[in-house]
């Protein structure tokens, strides 16, 4: 399941959604990632790839489900103006154990972080930089 | 007739987000080319290439790949979603 | 925070607080255990030791936010008759980047698997056995 | 005067959750020794140490623990939460 949306969301309903639905799962990661109010921040906008956007991601869910053995995996990822404290994106696994769980969620994250085309701006006009760590990150996953 | 797009601050160098465009160019790199000999803005944008991303018809890919067939070229920054 | 309850627990609900709280985190991690209907199991009791349990908890939640310099983290067990799809615990932690977030949510759960005194019995009247594999997951945390 | 409990499949086979026992066993073994000399359950319960796990004054512990100023010693099979 994957939604791109400006609109808020409500990530504990949706976990809890997500849980129910994950029947014989026995174990549900969740990450939300939220805007920080570093060095006075306070609204952060999220520029992204129409249609890309939504095929990338979904070609990520495929990739984490088929290796972790993942029983479902949702991502919800905001665009848009966003404020401080407002949820960013999130992303749940459920699996029968809590290891695949957990790997299958930073999977989606790494290639969230690099591999999905969004761009974030601070409200100073600045664009976010790539950072090596997220890249390197990925170099883990590698076969 | 391809259509090119530009995101984040290359959007931004550009003035556009996207722009129809009649080449023969065989490779995105040949692309590359043509858009920086159009203007100082296109130069400026494409200036350096290892801080730039390309996709063809919404697939990441890499400046040496061929356009034959493509309908859509997209540049911009390394992503920074999550 | 801690809580050790018969009661249910609204994972989304504290999902939702635990993250209003955490202001300034940026990465927030979660883990809910949910009761599988393996072999036609429809209840699981869950036995504790009152008093270790808390503290076994608390401890382990002050070494997983010193380690990972989280800025809060979560613990909710549930003990006594709980029905197949009901969320048995849930974790979560906080952090300003998403590495020690899941690091930090993993660290908990596999301290909580095998170092709080919690015993599953399935409603056949059997004990869940510890697993090696619960016991070795620990190893990984040793400097 | 220390409280000894039980949990999980050691409550069942001793049949008790918990006992007051008056005792001057030193450490965690002598305890055990003596418990187990007290009737069968006892000493089924404790037949196989390596199944168990020991909690003295609600802190893990090993079986060669001093029982000197405790209080409380519980013995268990290996937790099973999460």
């Amino acid at each position: 399941m994957l939604r791109v949306q400006s609109e808020p969301f409500d990530a504990g309903a949706e976990l809890n959604a997500f849980t129910a639905a994950a029947t014989g799962a026995g174990a549900v990661v969740s990450f939300t990632g939220v805007v920080r109010g570093d060095n006075g921040l306070s609204v952060m906008e999220i520029e992204h790839y129409p249609g890309m956007t939504e095929a990338a991601i979904a070609a990520i869910i495929d990739e984490a489900t088929a290796r972790f053995g993942l029983s479902d995996a949702l991502v919800i990822h905001r665009y848009g103006p966003l404020a401080v404290g407002e949820p960013i994106m999130m992303v749940a696994t459920a699996a029968r154990h809590r290891a695949l769980a957990f790997q299958g969620a930073e999977f989606l994250m790494d290639y969230l972080k690099s591999r999905a085309p969004f761009w974030k701006k601070e409200d100073g006009g600045q664009w976010v930089q790539a950072k090596d760590e997220d890249e390197d990150a990925l170099a883990r996953w590698q076969d | 007739m391809l259509t090119v797009l530009y995101f984040a601050w290359v959007r931004e160098r550009i003035g556009l987000p996207r722009e129809k465009v009649t080449t023969d160019a065989a490779t995105v790199a040949d692309l590359v080319a043509e858009l920086s000999a159009r203007d100082e803005a296109h130069a400026l944008a494409f200036a350096d290439l290892k801080s730039l991303r390309v996709a063809v018809d919404q697939k990441l890919t890499s400046f040496d790949a061929p356009l034959a067939g493509a309908r859509e070229v997209a540049f911009f920054p390394p992503m920074t979603g999550g």
